[in-house]
C-alpha cells in the first residue's frame, strides 16, 4: 500500500468560549489514500466541518499534525501554504454564500488559476474547459452568480475547485443545500470527475445516504471524535458503534435493513461545551465519565482495517435502556 | 448588569486617563505661548517673561508639568488658569459646568419627545403629502447650519418682534432662543430615525396581530409599535448628545452664553492650557457617561441583550 | 455631524447583493434620490466650472465699491472689500466641495483600509485600533477640530486634516463591522482556500461587497463635512483668505445682517440648498441600496 | 434729568476707557460692553487692554489724562525732578480715600512699587516702568525686601531715585494701591476686592458675563452720579448692537463692523460720540528678512501703492484719520507739519523699476502676516501690491499670541500693526517701535535716530523735547522706514436718558 495522500495524526481543535472550552475535534487520526473518497459523517455540530477546515488550514488545529503527500503542513505559514493550495481545494455547503456576488462566474473560477500565476490566455481556456466539465455553458463565465440556480451555482463551486487540477478536494456538505434531484446530479458529476481525473475526495456530510453513494470509506464522527471507520459496505452492513447504528436508523432504507429498528436519538445533540448537561443520548458520555483513565481511548488497531471506538458494552446496554425509558 | 456597569466604568476610567494624557500633550503641541499672551503687546521683556514662566512652572520639564497637573486634577482645583491670573481653573469653569449641561440636557429633553412625535406622525401617514412635507422640513432642519438659524431667529424674534432677549444668560427668557437653536437639528434626526424604525415595526407580525385583535389604532401605535421603536433610538441618543455638546460651541458663541463651549474656544485661543484640558476632560466625561447611561437604558429596554456574554 | 452615524451603521450591516439595473430602477423611482442628485449635480457643475463662470474675479478687491447692494453689475452685491458676492459664492462651492471630497477620499481610503485590516486580522491589531477609535469617539468632534486647528494654524490643509481625523474612525468602525460579518462568508473562505493572497481577498472579495453601504455613508458624509467646514470657518479656524468659503462668508456677513443681509443670506441659502441636496441624495441612496428599507 | 459731568473715570492712556461722569435717569448702573472677559482686575498682574478698561476705573496713578488728552495731576499734586534728573519728588494729594476707607499716603506708593517688583507677584505691564528706580533689580531678584530708591519723606511727600534720567516717569500709569489690603483681605486679595482710589470699586465679577463696579462715595473728585458700572462681556459686535437697540446697554463701544451700521443710521449716528485713538499704525518692512526692503526705493514704492483716503472711505466708512508720521494727533509731541504721503501708483512702479525690479520681476515671494480682526486691511494691501507692483504677496492669518511673539522677536518680515500709547507722550511710539535696542523694534534701525531718542529721554523741557521728536520722526519718514496707516476713530453710542459720557482719546 502506498503512502496516504492525506494523513491526520491525532488532530484536536478546541475553542475558547468565555471561560469554558469547547472541544470541536478531539484526537482524530485518519488516512486518505490517493484517488479514494473518504466520507466523514456525523450530526451537525459534531466537528466535521471543523475537521474539513483544518485540512484546508482555514483553522489551525490545537494539537496533532496534518500530513499532505508526506509533508507536514500543520505549522506552515500562510505564505508557505499558498503553493500547496493548488493541490487542496474545497467545495462549500452553501452555493449562494460561497460565491462572491460581485464577481462574474469566470472570475470566480479563474481565481485559483490567477493565484498560481497562470497566464491570462491560458486562464480563459481553462475556465471554459472546467465549466464544460461541470456541465455549464461557456457563456456562464460572463454572468454573475445570482443569475444561476442552486445546483448550477454548486457546479460553479466545483468548477472553481477543479480549475487548478487539485489532488484533494474537500467537499463540505457540498450537496446538502440542494434539492434531492439536484443532489443526485451533482453527486454523479463528482463521481464522474473522480473517475476521469483521479482526484481524491474528502466528503463531509450529515447525510449517510449521500455518503454511501460516493464514498469508498466512511468515518463516523461523534462529539468531535471518530467513533467508527470502515468501508462503505462494512459500515452499512455491520455497524459496530451504537451511534453509527443510530445514524443508520435515521436513513429509512438503511435502517430498514437487517438489524431492524434502532432507537433513534432525538432531541438536541449533547452540548460539547459542558458535558454535565448531556441529558438524552448519554451512552458515550457515560463511558467518558466513569472511566477517567480510559477517557479518550485510542482506536484499537483491528486487522480488518476497520477500527472502532472501544466501548463498554454493559454500560452501553444500560444506556440504551435508559434511553428507552426517557423516550416512553 | 451590575457587573457590566462596573466593568464599563473601569473601561471609561481608562479612556479618561488616555484622554488626560492625549490632551495634555496635544494642547502643548500647539504653537503659541501663554506667557506671550499674558505679556500681550509688551512681549519681548525678557526678565518679565522669565519670571512669569518660572511662576507658572512652564520652565519645568514636561513630565514634571504633567505630574503637577494630575495632582491638581486630583485635588479638584485643576490647576491655575493662565488667562485669569491668580484664579484656579475650577473658578473659571464653575459656572460653565452647569450651564452647558443644562443647555444640552434641556435641548435633549425637548428634542426627544418632539422628534418621536413627528416621526410617528410621519410614519403613520407614510406616503401622504403630510409625510413628504414633514420629511422635507426635517431634511431642511438637519441641513440648516445652527449659526444661520440663530441669526435668523434673533433677527425675527428679538429685533423685529422684540419678543425675546437678544443674548445673555440668567433669565428663563434668555434660555428660549439658544435651546430652540439647539433642539432643531437633533429633533429632526430623531424624527427621521423614528419614522424609519416605526415603518419597519408597523410592518411586523405582532403589530398586525394587535390590529387584528381589535386593539385601537392609537394604542397599537403608541404602545406596541413605539415601544419597540425606542430601542434603536435610544442607542443614537449618545451621539445626539455629543452633537449637542458640539452645538453648544456655536450657540454659546452666538448668544453670548458663558458656557463651557465659549470658555473652551477662548481658552484655546488664549493658550490657557489648564482650562482647555479641563474642559476637554469634562466634555469627555459627560459624553462617555451619557453613553454609559444609554447602554444601560438599552439593556433595560431590551432584555434580550445579555452583556456578560456579549462581551466574551 | 455624526448624528447620522448610528443610523447608517445599524441599517447597512448586511452586504446587499444586487445587480446594477435593479439599482437603477429603484434609484429612478426614489423621489429623494432624484431631487438630491439634481441639486448635487448642479452644485458639482458649478464647482467644476467655477473659474470660468464667475462674472467677476472673486478675490478682486475694489476698495471704492464696497457694500454695494444686490442688482446691476453685481447681481448679489459686493462685500466689505468690494468683492463680487456671486463670484465668491460660486468659488465657495468649489472650495467646499474640494474640502469635502478630499476629506472623504482620505477617510474613505484610510478608514476602510484600517477597518478592514482590523476585522481581518482581529486580535491585537483590532484591539489597538478599536481602542484608538473609541478614544477619538470619546471626544466631541469639534474639540478635536479646534485642537488641530490651533496646533496647525488655520488653513485649508488644517481643515482637511482636522476633519479627516474626526471622520476616519466612524468609517473604520463601519468597514470593520461590515467585514467582520463578511469574513465569515464562505466565498471569502473559498478565496483563502484557493490560495488568494490577503491583499487580493480584500480587494476582490471584501471591498466590492462593502462598497454600497459605504457609498451611502459617503453621500451623507459629504453634506456633514461641508457643514463641519462651514462651522470651522464660522468659528474662524477654517479655510483662509483669499479662498472664499460659505461658512466664512456667513461669518463675515453676520455682523452686517441688518445693513447688508445679502452677504450672510446668500451664503446661507447656498449652503442650505447644498446640504439638502446631499442629504436627500444620501437618504435616497440608502433607500435604494439598503435591503432593509426596500419597498418603502 | 440733568446730570453734571463730574469727573473723568477712566484715567489711563492704556484703556479704551469711557470717560463718564455719567448718569442715567432710569438705570442706577451704567451698562457698557467690553469685547472680552478681562484677564484680571488687579493692578499688579494687569497686563492687557480689556482689563485696563475695567481697572482704570478703580485705580489711579500720579497723573491722569483729561478729556482732551492732556496730562493732569491726580494722586500727585505736583512733582519736581531730583538733581541731574535722577528721580522725582512727588507731593501727594491729601484727603484721598481708598475703597477701604483708609487714607492714601506716601507709604502706599512705596508699598505699590514694592509689590510690583516682588518676585512671585506676576507683575504685569506696570512693573517695567520701575526699572529705572534705584534698587529695582535687587527687589526683582529677591536680594532686597524693600525698594531702596523710594524714600518716604512724610505722609504726603515721596522721593523716587533713578539710576538714569527718565523725564516722563510722572506720567507713567503706575496704579497705586492700598498698603493695608493684604492685612485686610489676605495675600489672595486680587480677585476679591479692589484697593484703589478710583471713582468706582469692585463689586462682582461673573466670569465670561460681566464685571460690576460700585460707586466710591468717598472719591476725592466727588462721588459719581451713578450707582455703578456694569461691564457686560459681549464678544460679538452684532450682539452688542442688538442689545443696545433693545435697551440692554446704556453705552455701546462701537467696534469694527458696527461702525458702518451706526454711521449709516441717522438715529444712531446722532447718539454717537467719537474721539481719536492715541495709537499709531504702521506697515513694518523688515529688511533683515526680505532683501528688497533694504532698498529705500522699494519701501517708498510700497507706501505709495497704498491709498489712505480710499482705505478710510472703503474700510472705515470714513471713521478714521490718515497718519503721515509715527506720533498721533492729540499725543504730546505730535507734528502737524508732516507732509502728506501721496498715493501714486505710477511713481511706485517707476521706483520699483529703478530699484531693479521692473514690473515686480525678481521679487521673491513674501507673506503679509496678521490676525483675524485685521484681515480686511491686509487683503487690501495685498491686492494693491499685487496689482500695482506685481509683488508676489500673500496674506497669512496667524493666531494672536503667536503673531505677537513673532513680531516682537523680529521674525515677521511684513505686517501692519498698531501701537497704543502706554503713556500720553510721543516718545512712547518713537522709542518703542523704532529705537534699535527696543525689544519691539519693527525692522528699521538708525544710529542717529537712536541718539536723538536717548537725548530726548533726558530732556526735561517739553518744547525742547518735542523738537527732538520731530527731528527723529522726520528722519524715519524720509527714509521710508515704515508706511504710516490710517487710525480708526474711537466711537461709542449712548442711550437716551444717559448723559455726560465722553470717550477718552486713548487706545
Amino acid at each position: 500500500m502506498t503512502a496516504p495522500l492525506l494523513k491526520l495524526e491525532n488532530i484536536s481543535k478546541r475553542f475558547r468560549v468565555g471561560n469554558k472550552e469547547l472541544a470541536a475535534v478531539s484526537d482524530v487520526s485518519l488516512d486518505v489514500a490517493a484517488g479514494e473518497t473518504l466520507g466523514i459523517v456525523g450530526e451537525s455540530g459534531c466537528g466535521k466541518s471543523t475537521l474539513g477546515r483544518m485540512i484546508l488550514r482555514l483553522t489551525d488545529p490545537s494539537d496533532g499534525a496534518i500530513v499532505f503527500d508526506g509533508r507536514d503542513i500543520t505549522r506552515l505559514s500562510k505564505r508557505a501554504m499558498r503553493p500547496l493550495r493548488r493541490d487542496i481545494q474545497i467545495v462549500f455547503q452553501d452555493p449562494y454564500a460561497s460565491l462572491n456576488p460581485r464577481m462574474k462566474v469566470g472570475e470566480i473560477v479563474a481565481e485559483p488559476l490567477v493565484n498560481i500565476g497562470m497566464k491570462r490566455a491560458e486562464i480563459a481556456a481553462r475556465v471554459a474547459e472546467v465549466l464544460k466539465v461541470v456541465g455549464l455553458p461557456a457563456e456562464s463565465a460572463d454572468r454573475y452568480p445570482h443569475a444561476f440556480s442552486g445546483g448550477q451555482r454548486q457546479r460553479i463551486g466545483i468548477a472553481r475547485a477543479l480549475a487548478v487540477k487539485p489532488r484533494l478536494i474537500v467537499c463540505d456538505e457540498a450537496v446538502s443545500a440542494l434539492d434531492v434531484s439536484v443532489q443526485a446530479q451533482v453527486l454523479t458529476l463528482l463521481r464522474d470527475i473522480q473517475r476521469e481525473t483521479g482526484v481524491t475526495f474528502v466528503f463531509i456530510s450529515h447525510n449517510l445516504g449521500v455518503v454511501r453513494f460516493l464514498c469508498h470509506r466512511i468515518a463516523v464522527l461523534y462529539l468531535g471524535r471518530v467513533v467508527e471507520i470502515g468501508t462503505e459496505a462494512q459500515l452499512f452492513e455491520t455497524p459496530q458503534h451504537p451511534y453509527t447504528q443510530a445514524l443508520l436508523s435515521a436513513i429509512p432504507e438503511a435502517g430498514a435493513g437487517r438489524r431492524g429498528r434502532i432507537p433513534v436519538p432525538s432531541g438536541e445533540i449533547p452540548n460539547p461545551i459542558n458535558r454535565r448537561r448531556v441529558a438524552r443520548f448519554t451512552c458515550a458520555v457515560r463511558v467518558f465519565r466513569t472511566n477517567a483513565a480510559a477517557k479518550y481511548p485510542r482506536l484499537p488497531q483491528i486487522r480488518t482495517d476497520r477500527p472502532w471506538r472501544a466501548t463498554f458494552p454493559g454500560r452501553m446496554r444500560k444506556a440504551r435502556i435508559e434511553h428507552r425509558k426517557t423516550k416512553e | 448588569m451590575l457587573h457590566y456597569a462596573t466593568r464599563r466604568l473601569l473601561g471609561l476610567t481608562l479612556v479618561w486617563a488616555v484622554a488626560l494624557i492625549v490632551t495634555f500633550f496635544a494642547v502643548r503641541a500647539v504653537p503659541g505661548d501663554p506667557i506671550m499672551v499674558m505679556l500681550s503687546d509688551h512681549a519681548g521683556d525678557a526678565a518679565l517673561e522669565a519670571r512669569l514662566r518660572a511662576d507658572y512652572g512652564l520652565d519645568r520639564p514636561l513630565p514634571v508639568q504633567f505630574l503637577a497637573y494630575i495632582g491638581d486634577v486630583l485635588n479638584g482645583t485643576f490647576g491655575l488658569s493662565y488667562r485669569y491670573v491668580g484664579s484656579t481653573v475650577i473658578d473659571v469653569i464653575r459656572d460653565g459646568m452647569t450651564i452647558t449641561p443644562l443647555l444640552a440636557l434641556s435641548a435633549l429633553f425637548i428634542a426627544v419627545p418632539l422628534g418621536l412625535f413627528f416621526g410617528v406622525f410621519a410614519a403613520v401617514r407614510a406616503g401622504s403629502w403630510a409625510d413628504t412635507g414633514i420629511i422635507l422640513l426635517l431634511v431642511t432642519f438637519i441641513s440648516i447650519p445652527s449659526f444661520a438659524l440663530a441669526a435668523l431667529l434673533v433677527w425675527m424674534l428679538s429685533l423685529k418682534l422684540a419678543l425675546l432677549p437678544v443674548a445673555g444668560w440668567g433669565s428663563p427668557a434668555q434660555l428660549v432662543l439658544p435651546v430652540t437653536v439647539l433642539v432643531v437639528g437633533p429633533m429632526a434626526v430623531i424624527a427621521r430615525l423614528t419614522r424609519t424604525y416605526m415603518l419597519e415595526v408597523l410592518d411586523r407580525d405582532f403589530v398586525r396581530t394587535a390590529r387584528a385583535k381589535g386593539v385601537r389604532e392609537n394604542r397599537v401605535i403608541w404602545r406596541h409599535a413605539l415601544g419597540n421603536t425606542m430601542v434603536p433610538i435610544v442607542t443614537s441618543i449618545g451621539l445626539i448628545f455629543g452633537g449637542l455638546l458640539s452645538g453648544a460651541f456655536v450657540v454659546e458663541t452666538v448668544f453670548n452664553i458663558p458656557g463651557l463651549g465659549r470658555i473652551a474656544i477662548d481658552s484655546v485661543l488664549a493658550r490657557d492650557y489648564p482650562v482647555t484640558m479641563s474642559i476637554v476632560l469634562l466634555f469627555t466625561v459627560f459624553y462617555s457617561l451619557i453613553n454609559l447611561c444609554v447602554d444601560l437604558i438599552y439593556a433595560w429596554l431590551d432584555p434580550r441583550i445579555r452583556f456578560d456574554e456579549a462581551s466574551a | 455631524m455624526t448624528l447620522e452615524t448610528a443610523k447608517a451603521d445599524t441599517l447597512n450591516a448586511p452586504a446587499p447583493r444586487r445587480g446594477l439595473s435593479d439599482f437603477q430602477i429603484r434609484f429612478l423611482r426614489s423621489r429623494n434620490a432624484m431631487i438630491g442628485s439634481i441639486i448635487v449635480t448642479l452644485v458639482t457643475i458649478v464647482a467644476l466650472l467655477a473659474p470660468w463662470i464667475t462674472p467677476h474675479d472673486p478675490t478682486k478687491v475694489s476698495i471704492m465699491a464696497t457694500w454695494l447692494p444686490p442688482g446691476g453689475e453685481h447681481l448679489l452685491g459686493t462685500d466689505a472689500l468690494g468683492r463680487d458676492v456671486l463670484s465668491r459664492l460660486i468659488m465657495g462651492a468649489r472650495v467646499s466641495l474640494t474640502v469635502a471630497l478630499s476629506v472623504l477620499a482620505i477617510t474613505m481610503t484610510f478608514g476602510t483600509l484600517l477597518g478592514m485590516v482590523a476585522a481581518w486580522y482581529r486580535g491585537h491589531v483590532d484591539n489597538v485600533l478599536m481602542r484608538f477609535v473609541d478614544i477619538i469617539f470619546a471626544f466631541p468632534e469639534l474639540i478635536i477640530a479646534i485642537i488641530v486647528a490651533a496646533a496647525m494654524g488655520p488653513g485649508t490643509f488644517t481643515v482637511i486634516v482636522a476633519l479627516a481625523l474626526v471622520w476616519w474612525p466612524g468609517i473604520a468602525r463601519m468597514a470593520r463591522a461590515l467585514v467582520l460579518s463578511l469574513r465569515e462568508e464562505p466565498f471569502v473562505e473559498a478565496g483563502i482556500a484557493c490560495g488568494t493572497p490577503t491583499w487580493r481577498i480584500m480587494w476582490r472579495h471584501l471591498l466590492p461587497n462593502i462598497v454600497s453601504p459605504m457609498i451611502v455613508r459617503a453621500s451623507l458624509g459629504v453634506g456633514m463635512i461641508i457643514m463641519a467646514e462651514a462651522t470651522m470657518s464660522f468659528l474662524g479656524i477654517g479655510v483662509q483668505e483669499p479662498y472664499p468659503t460659505w461658512g466664512g462668508m456667513i461669518r463675515d456677513g453676520l455682523p452686517n445682517l441688518r445693513t447688508d443681509p445679502h452677504l450672510a443670506l446668500s451664503a446661507s441659502v447656498a449652503l442650505g440648498i447644498t446640504m439638502i441636496g446631499f442629504n436627500l441624495l444620501g437618504d435616497g441612496l440608502r433607500d435604494v441600496l439598503d435591503p432593509k428599507s426596500r419597498g418603502r | 434729568m440733568p446730570i453734571d459731568l463730574k469727573k473723568a473715570l477712566g484715567a489711563t492712556a492704556l484703556a479704551t476707557a469711557i470717560l463718564a461722569g455719567a448718569g442715567s435717569a432710569m438705570a442706577a448702573d451704567l451698562r457698557v460692553n467690553i469685547a472680552a472677559d478681562p484677564s484680571m482686575i488687579d493692578p499688579i498682574t494687569y497686563s492687557e487692554l480689556i482689563a485696563g478698561q475695567v481697572i482704570s476705573n478703580m485705580y489711579e496713578s500720579f497723573t491722569a489724562i483729561d478729556a482732551d488728552g492732556q496730562v493732569i495731576p491726580a494722586l500727585a499734586e505736583s512733582w519736581e525732578p531730583l538733581e541731574g534728573n535722577l528721580g522725582f519728588r512727588f507731593k501727594l494729594r491729601e484727603g484721598v480715600k481708598f475703597h477701604s476707607g483708609r487714607e492714601f499716603t506716601a507709604e502706599d506708593v512705596k508699598f505699590s512699587f514694592e509689590e510690583l517688583l516682588r518676585p512671585g507677584n506676576k507683575a504685569g505691564l506696570n512693573a517695567p516702568y520701575l526699572d529705572v528706580v534705584v534698587g529695582a533689580d535687587a527687589m526683582k531678584d529677591g536680594s532686597a525686601d524693600t525698594l531702596s530708591g523710594v524714600t518716604v519723606v512724610d505722609d504726603y511727600t515721596v522721593e523716587v531715585a533713578f539710576t538714569r534720567p527718565d523725564v516722563l516717569f510722572p506720567i507713567y500709569p503706575i496704579y497705586l494701591f492700598d498698603s493695608g489690603i493684604v492685612e485686610e483681605a489676605g495675600p489672595e486679595w486680587y480677585n476679591k476686592v479692589s484697593a484703589g482710589t478710583g471713582a468706582f470699586k469692585f463689586e462682582n465679577w461673573s466670569r465670561g458675563q460681566k464685571v460690576e463696579l460700585a460707586a466710591h462715595a468717598d472719591y476725592w473728585g466727588g462721588a459719581p452720579a451713578i450707582d455703578g458700572v456694569e461691564f457686560a462681556v459681549i464678544p460679538s459686535p452684532e450682539t452688542a448692537m442688538a442689545m443696545f437697540e433693545t435697551g440692554d446697554l446704556d453705552v455701546m463701544v462701537v467696534d469694527g463692523p458696527s461702525m458702518r451700521r451706526v454711521l449709516g443710521n441717522p438715529e444712531l449716528k446722532e447718539r454717537a460720540i467719537t474721539a481719536a485713538r492715541a495709537q499709531v499704525r504702521y506697515l513694518a518692512m523688515n529688511s533683515d528678512l526680505y532683501e528688497p526692503f533694504k532698498d529705500k526705493r522699494v519701501r517708498e514704492a510700497v507706501c505709495r501703492s497704498l491709498d489712505q483716503d480710499a482705505m478710510i472711505a472703503g474700510l472705515y466708512s470714513g471713521a478714521a484719520k490718515p497718519l503721515y508720521g509715527q506720533v498721533t494727533e492729540g499725543v504730546a509731541g505730535y507734528n502737524p507739519d508732516l507732509p502728506k504721503i501721496e498715493y501714486d501708483p505710477e511713481k511706485a512702479k517707476a521706483l520699483l523699476a529703478e530699484a531693479g525690479y521692473p514690473n515686480g520681476d525678481g521679487l521673491p515671494p513674501i507673506k503679509l502676516s496678521t490676525t483675524e480682526p485685521n484681515k480686511n486691511q491686509h487683503l487690501y494691501f495685498a491686492s494693491q501690491l499685487q496689482e500695482i507692483l506685481n509683488m508676489p504677496v500673500d496674506v497669512e492669518l496667524v493666531e494672536r499670541g503667536t503673531h505677537l511673539k513673532s513680531i516682537n522677536s523680529g521674525q515677521t518680515p511684513f505686517f501692519a500693526w498698531g501701537w497704543s500709547a502706554g503713556y500720553p507722550d510721543g516718545l512712547y511710539f518713537l522709542s518703542q517701535l523704532w529705537y534699535s535696542d527696543s525689544p519691539y523694534n519693527r525692522g528699521w534701525k538708525n544710529a542717529e535716530f537712536d541718539a536723538l531718542i536717548d537725548k530726548a529721554s533726558m530732556t526735561a523741557d517739553n518744547k525742547e523735547r518735542y523738537a527732538i521728536y520731530h527731528e527723529a520722526e522726520g528722519m524715519l519718514m524720509d527714509d521710508w522706514g515704515t508706511c504710516p496707516l490710517p487710525v480708526s476713530t474711537l466711537m461709542a453710542t449712548v442711550r437716551d436718558g444717559v448723559s455726560g459720557v465722553a470717550i477718552q482719546p486713548s487706545a
